[in-house]
């Protein structure tokens, strides 16, 4: 932009009007022209920008932090009640969450409790697959029983290793009621491989991987049985964490 | 004599044209293909058909659309060659569309979304390969193992015709994995690698040809022929194929001398997979392949490693076209910088010294 | 002897069975002779006759001008008709400056100069003597061969090779020169040594002349004065280069922008070898030359004596003209060699075939697009991409085209040869190289533009200076004038003024002449 | 949250201030392009394309005020050399590609009045006054300012007429011969 | 700038649209067009920006220096990216689930930087507005149009997912195309976004050479006649 277009552009005055502000205008006007070519002009400019946009943003940031925090916590939920059936519980599965110490560091356990007996527990469990990680979440009955897999994120091949999806297929589900006792331990592995589980056709590392991270899960499980289950009600939580 | 056109010299001309390159190569590949025949009986001959017919269609289609002169470039041969060495490198029962949409891809996408005849930068059959592999990896997988035709387990004329057209589910329950899948599938469990050859390989089968896989590329010794014949005719030159070779046995060599357990042997590589007929008809495609003979080499030897690469640490059991694919992109880099030294200059382009030159004079 | 390898090249059918077994005959006087003044690598020569003057044979038409250039002499004897432009023997049909002569029939030579004894004579009188008989290299390249003789001056020289390969597809005619006059043409290559400086001289034969080589060799050992070798060469095109005949002999590669003298080596073609002969010993100047006639669309083959000016269809009409209308007429072999754009057109120094060729040898197919095979990059005796270079011609990048050798390729033609989509490769390079040059001399002609423009510009300053000096002159003369009148007005009466304007006079500014000379 | 503020405006400040500097001390002046571009042009300052001489057309095409075409004498190839100097895109092909022309007096008509002459910037016509006129070839752009003047209509532009030494091979016919 | 609404409209729309004429944007747009849907989510929060990045900086085009243009205009669309995103991650959950992962790449989306540059810097507030508008409706439509076509040859549906975006009215959308449909994956993934984006090209270059066709004949049509309309 040219220094000539800015003058008239913003400091034109209307035609005829030979009032008071002109000479205000006139005033700044000069200013302007002083320092619009000083690099501490700009800095000034650049900065004040900065520091309107800093605010913008600091002021959303504020007014959006608790739904936010509102909404990540009913994903959680919902992807919960996925693996635990509404009917097995009536607390609140993300507010009664504790923390196991495991040699792979803490992880986040929900448990379900109806009438203050706990009847199943739910975490994450995770294994790299062809894309990337694949992150799915289990439940399982206090005696060790799979009682659902789903997978909550993955990076696999659209068409081919998403199918582990329960939207894209069943081959999920096959989980449900398996655990460590039946298939045998040596059985977890898909049939290619020589175990019980079915591959997808044409995908094996993904479902090699699903298999692995739910055994994986499962023996977290048995390891941590005692911790797991010594907890009859919620307020056990504040001990462990 | 005409004065109207006039064309500068030479008025002599050796009589090579494009047609009777491509003819050639298709003798060359002659051997091969019949012996698929042969080995995966009617459906391989009905998929070939497919696929040569649906070439030749995009590529007339392609030129009207492109106002080229149709009959022309249709009997250069070159769209021809492209749809039969892809038909090459498919599964030899897999579905009619398999070879129709390759074709398509291999044609319309790979060249002559380019220019046409000449203007590609990736190999059409390659391009057309992976696109399928990727897109349809179930159909692109389900290898078989041989069924002469002459054999009573063969499918005869109809159940052939069934099973290209008529998605008979009788494939799934005959597939076999290709070696190179073996390997990888074993590998993978924790097997160790003399196991799995001591069950699945026998080198006289895989050099001959007797072993599932690709309908034209399962016979190492009959894609040598083909390349020998090229190279007698002087289609192509030693350099790719050499350095192709060369690269892929010293690496492997080099690391199943280390790890014998876990690395094949040069000789598994070399006769597995699709490895002997890429050297000879796919990575010496002009096209796609730098001008001058250094370049061939480093383009060869640059094919041998990202195979070796692939097939070793990535994905997928087989990496040839990945490789040449790759090696591909990089022909117009290797062109710029690689070229033959002019005479009286150095490779740098200036005149050579006058110096050294009489020095040579003084023996 | 020990061969070196050359790299590319490739083996033309040589269809030379067609004229080889013809001896050298001699063509009859045409009526009409058309010599042009420029048949040679350089500046045309100057003409010292008028029309209407009689000369004699071999008397100087036009002597030479500057340093590479070669003076024209009298085919035969007859009257001079015309000094004009005439259609030359070059593809573009184009009309350069020639001299008319009527043969008179009688064919009398004038006076030559006297026969020297070479090996009597200082170099320098040999060169003098070869450059004022016009002898230029008969090759096909055209230049003169008194300035190589002299190139002895630019550093020391080891070798002289004499070019016999002749490895043009069709042409015979040093072939049957070395077979009929092997002892004259080993003359020449001993007075070569003595004027050049050197004691050792290879003459490059190609294999497939048996009879030229038993004819040379058995002369050369009748000779002892110098240490010469006829060498068989293999049969394979490009052979005939200079610098590539000189690699193969003595494996010496000429760098780029050299010239084979800077590596010690001079190259002289056998027919030319035998002109230079001809002017030290007999005194006789370059007035005719061996050409080949072929093809397999001439009714009679045959190597022919032809006088410089024998327009060529006076050749055509002498061997009985065409069996059938020729797809292709040449001037030169058919790999070098340019379509003859009239027949009108004279034989020159430079000519060594006429080939009329049929459909079938020709062999011309349709242009497909580059599949990139390299047969071309296989077959380039300079190590070139051709295929490359045309891409970026097409593609009107010329510069880009130079960047990767265009300026080393010497239009051998065997990329053509070798296309199998039949690329006319050495027609775009004819076409970078010639639209190049071409651009150049825009280019020179702008800059002159700019010196022009700056002269005008001053020129005219000044005439505008002057004439508002004269215009205030006569301004201030008229007012004091007024002022006098106005001072007398009582006495005097009015006198008009009548105002001289200068006049302009436009002649040929001599900045015009500068720049001829530059 | 204040960290991060502070450290947003921190970096306002800092690169509005770097920035300043460099545009004050890192200023380019002028428009290098418009002496390439001059480079390019024939140099008579004839005025065809309407500025007073080359100078200004040059100036006028860097600051992409002016058409590529603008140049007659220069004809396509200057456009084409220009549209490329210029990395703009032309549409050359209305323009004909007559090549280099050259004035040419008809001496009959010729009457001597040396109007011609002294219109023309390379002094490429020569003759006095009240004789023919004539053209030094090599000299003439080929701007037809002596046409425009000659009252008697004498002079036209030709092609320049082809030598031996000017011609080359022409370009091989793109199309596929079938 | 002188340029007339009409103008504006067609060039945002046909003529100068971000990815078929200026061919921006192709990382976003390879990354999210495997549906319709996602394509048509993608679009619709880029339109957002566009206009309100527009708006912005047409306001504050006298105070931005050309010195410090770049870095105020990265500020102002970085700056409402997050705000979109932080607002869609409160307030309409589902589709962030979707979109989230694109929603930062429209900082990267150069087309956004490209009209603040060519555009609303040199512009009034309106004009700025209906530009940002209609490029960021033309960019959805093609993003639309690009999804479909590879959701369709790709997987053999088209706007799966829409409720989910749009809302359950919207579930009607959602159609299977081509019923058991084997897949045709390299479509879904970004090598099929070139593919298919170079086709559309294809189409869109015929397209326009037939509009210049017409139009040419129209011209020499008025020419003949010697009138003296301008189209």
């Amino acid at each position: 932009m040219s220094e000539s277009e800015l003058n008239a552009d913003t400091f034109k005055a209307p035609d005829g009007q030979p009032d008071a502000g002109n000479a205000m205008r006139d005033r700044i006007k000069a200013l302007y022209m002083r320092y619009h070519d000083n690099p501490a002009y700009l800095a000034t400019v650049l900065g004040g920008f900065c520091l309107i946009s800093a605010l913008i943003l600091a002021s959303s940031y504020m007014a959006t932090l608790d739904p936010i925090a509102i909404r990540q916590k009913e994903d959680l939920q919902s992807s919960l009640a996925l693996v635990i059936p509404a009917s097995l519980h009536d607390n609140d599965l993300v507010h009664d969450a504790f923390t196991i110490k495991d040699t792979n560091g803490a992880r986040t356990v929900y448990p379900a409790y109806r009438q203050g007996t706990l009847t199943a527990v739910a975490y994450q469990v995770s294994a790299v697959g062809y894309g990337g990680p694949i992150l799915s979440i289990i439940g399982v009955d206090p005696n060790g029983t799979l009682l659902g897999v789903e997978v909550l994120q993955h990076t696999e091949t659209p068409g081919l290793g998403d199918r582990i999806e329960s939207k894209r297929g069943d081959w999920i589900k096959q989980f449900s009621g398996r655990s460590l006792a039946e298939p045998s331990e040596a059985q977890w592995k898909v049939k290619k491989d020589g175990g019980y589980f079915d591959q997808l056709s044409g995908a094996t590392i993904t479902p090699r991987a699903v298999v692995l991270s739910v055994r994986s899960g499962l023996e977290f499980f048995k390891a941590h049985k005692d911790e797991i289950l010594t907890c009859p009600d919620g307020s056990c939580k504040g001990n462990r964490s | 004599m005409s004065d109207v056109n006039i064309t500068a010299g030479p008025f002599s001309h050796s009589g090579a044209s494009v047609s009777r390159t491509m003819g050639l190569v298709m003798v060359a590949l002659l051997p091969s293909t019949l012996f698929g025949f042969v080995q995966f009986g009617w459906p391989s001959i009905y998929l070939f058909l497919v696929t040569v017919a649906a070439a030749i269609l995009a590529e007339a289609l392609c030129l009207k659309l492109a106002g080229k002169p149709v009959k022309l470039h249709l009997l250069d041969g070159s769209g021809i060659l492209t749809g039969w060495l892809l038909a090459m490198t498919l599964p030899p029962w897999a579905p009619w569309w398999i070879g129709a949409v390759g074709s398509l891809i291999a044609i319309m996408l790979a060249k002559q979304a380019f220019g046409g005849l000449g203007q590609n930068v990736f190999n059409p059959a390659m391009v057309a390969r992976t696109v399928l592999l990727i897109s349809f990896p179930i159909q692109m997988t389900q290898f078989l193992g041989p069924q002469p035709i002459y054999s009573g387990a063969a499918p005869d004329f109809i159940r052939g015709l069934a099973i290209t057209f008529g998605g008979h589910p009788e494939i799934d329950a005959i597939t076999s994995a290709s070696l190179l899948g073996t390997i990888k599938t074993e590998l993978g469990r924790g097997e160790v690698l003399q196991q799995i050859l001591a069950q699945s390989f026998d080198l006289k089968n895989m050099v001959i040809g007797f072993a599932p896989g690709s309908m034209g590329e399962t016979s190492a010794i009959l894609a040598l022929i083909g390349g020998l014949f090229l190279l007698a005719t002087r289609i192509i030159t030693w350099h790719i194929p050499v350095a192709m070779i060369g690269a892929m046995s010293a690496l492997s060599g080099l690391a199943h001398f280390l790890d014998p357990a876990h690395f094949a042997s040069p000789l598994v590589h070399l006769v597995s997979g699709t490895f002997a007929f890429a050297v000879f008809f796919i990575a010496t495609d002009y096209v796609t392949a730098p001008g001058s003979p250094l370049g061939k080499i480093i383009f060869g030897a640059g094919v041998g490693t990202l195979t070796f690469i692939i097939r070793t640490w990535a994905a997928y059991p087989e990496g040839v076209a990945f490789a040449i694919l790759l090696m591909n992109a990089t022909v117009p880099l290797i062109d710029t910088y690689i070229k033959p030294r002019i005479y009286g200059r150095t490779r740098k382009g200036d005149p050579i010294n006058l110096k050294e030159t009489s020095k040579g004079e003084a023996r | 002897m020990r061969l070196f390898k050359i790299k590319g090249g490739i083996h033309p059918d040589g269809r030379k069975e067609l004229a080889e077994n013809e001896k050298i005959e001699q063509i009859p006087l045409p009526t009409l002779m058309r010599i042009p003044l420029k048949q040679h690598t350089g500046a045309p020569a100057n003409p010292i006759v008028e029309k209407g003057d009689t000369v004699k044979k071999g008397q100087v038409l036009a002597l030479s001008r500057g340093s590479v250039s070669a003076t024209i002499h009298a085919p035969t004897s007859g009257r001079i008709i015309a000094i004009g432009r005439f259609v030359a023997p070059h593809a573009s049909g184009l009309p350069e400056p020639t001299i008319t002569l009527r043969p008179d029939g009688k064919d009398e030579w004038g006076d030559l100069p006297p026969p020297l004894d070479p090996f009597a004579t200082e170099p320098d009188e040999i060169a003098r003597r070869v450059a004022e008989a016009g002898v230029v290299g008969l090759g096909g390249a055209a230049f003169p061969a008194a300035v190589k003789l002299n190139l002895r001056t630019r550093g020391p020289l080891h070798t002289l090779v004499i070019n016999a390969a002749e490895c043009e597809p069709y042409i015979t005619c040093d072939d049957r020169l070395m077979r009929e006059r092997a002892a004259e043409i080993l003359d020449g290559v001993a007075i070569i040594c003595h004027t050049i400086g050197v004691t050792k001289a290879l003459i490059g034969v190609e294999k497939n002349k048996p009879d030229a080589i038993k004819a040379l060799k058995r002369e050369a050992q009748a000779q002892n004065r110098y240490d010469i070798k006829v060498v068989e060469v293999p049969t394979r095109y490009p052979t005939g280069f200079a610098k590539h005949l000189v690699q193969i002999l003595t494996g010496q590669e000429v760098p780029a922008r050299a010239l084979t003298a800077d590596v010690g080596v001079i190259v002289q073609n056998v027919a030319t070898t035998y002109a230079i002969q001809q002017a030290v010993r007999l005194g006789r100047p370059l007035i005719s030359r061996i050409v080949t006639v072929s093809g397999e669309m001439i009714r009679r083959k045959g190597n022919f004596e032809v006088p410089i000016g024998t327009p060529i269809s006076h050749i055509i009409e002498h061997c009985g003209g065409f069996i059938d209308e020729p797809e292709k007429l040449l001037l030169g072999g058919s790999m070098m060699g340019d379509p003859v754009s009239s027949t009108r057109a004279p034989v020159v120094k430079g000519s060594n075939g006429i080939l009329a060729l049929g459909r079938k040898e020709t062999s011309q197919k349709p242009i497909m697009p580059c599949i990139r095979c390299t047969s071309c990059v296989a077959a380039c005796p300079c190590g070139l991409m051709p295929y490359e270079m045309a891409a970026r011609i097409k593609a009107d990048e010329l510069e880009s085209a130079v960047d990767i050798g265009l300026r080393d390729c010497i239009a051998c033609g065997s990329c053509s040869f070798v296309c199998p989509a039949n690329i006319p490769l050495v027609q775009y390079f004819n076409y970078a190289k010639g639209s190049l040059t071409a651009k150049q001399r825009a280019a020179h002609k702008q800059e002159e533009t700019k010196r022009l423009v700056q002269f005008h510009d001053a020129r005219m300053e000044k005439i505008k200076k002057e004439k508002q000096a004269a215009m205030a002159r006569m301004k201030a003369e008229r007012e004091a004038k007024k002022r006098k009148e106005e001072q007398e007005e009582a006495t005097m009466g009015s006198e008009g003024v009548a105002g001289v304007m200068t006049e302009d006079v436009i002649s040929a500014p001599d900045h015009h002449k500068a720049r001829a000379k530059a | 949250m204040l960290a991060a503020m502070g450290a947003l405006l921190a970096l306002g400040v800092l690169l509005g201030g770097g920035l300043g500097l460099a545009a004050h001390y890192l200023r380019v002046e002028g428009n290098p392009i418009a002496g390439e571009i001059e480079e390019l042009l024939p140099g008579s300052n004839c005025g065809q394309c309407g500025f007073l001489g080359c100078s200004d057309a040059a100036n006028a095409l860097a600051e992409h005020s002016a058409n590529v075409t603008l140049c007659p004498p220069g004809g396509k190839t200057l456009a084409a050399a220009l549209a490329e100097k210029l990395g703009v895109e032309a549409d050359l092909s209305a323009m004909k590609d007559t090549g280099p022309m050259i004035a040419f007096v008809f001496e009959d008509l010729c009457i001597g009045c040396t109007k011609c002459a002294k219109r023309c910037p390379t002094d490429a016509i020569v003759g006095a006054s009240k004789q023919i006129h004539g053209v030094v070839d090599d000299a003439c752009t080929g701007c037809e300012n002596c046409a425009e003047v000659c009252p008697t209509g004498a002079i036209t532009m030709r092609k320049e007429t082809a030598t031996i030494q000017t011609w080359h091979w022409p370009k091989p016919e793109l199309s596929l011969a079938s | 700038m002188t340029k007339s609404y009409r103008e504006i409209t067609l060039e945002g729309l046909w003529t100068n649209t971000i990815l078929f004429s200026q061919t921006l944007a192709l990382c976003p747009m390879l990354a999210v067009t495997g549906t319709a849907t996602n394509g048509l989510g993608l679009g619709l929060a880029t339109t957002a920006v566009l206009v309100a990045s527009g708006l912005l900086i047409s306001l504050l085009r006298n105070f931005i220096e050309p010195e410090i243009r770049i870095p105020a205009y990265v500020l102002i669309i970085a700056g409402l990216v997050t705000i979109v995103d932080l607002y869609m991650n409160a307030y309409l959950h589902d589709l962030y689930k979707i979109l989230g992962l694109f929603i930062p790449l429209i900082v990267t989306n150069c087309a956004i930087l490209g009209r603040a540059e060519s555009f609303a810097s040199k512009a009034r507030i309106l004009p700025s507005v209906l530009d940002g508008l209609m490029m960021g409706v033309g960019f959805t439509l093609a993003l639309v149009l690009l999804g479909a076509v590879r959701e369709i040859v790709g997987s053999g549906t088209l706007f799966s997912g829409a409720s989910l975006l749009l809302g359950p009215a919207f579930s009607f959308l959602e159609v299977t195309v081509i019923p058991d449909y084997p897949g045709f994956l390299i479509f879904i993934l970004p090598p099929g976004g070139f593919i298919m984006l170079s086709l559309i090209l294809v189409g869109k270059r015929m397209i326009d050479n037939q509009f210049e066709k017409a139009r040419k004949a129209r011209q020499d049509e008025t020419d003949l006649i010697g009138g003296h309309i301008t189209i």
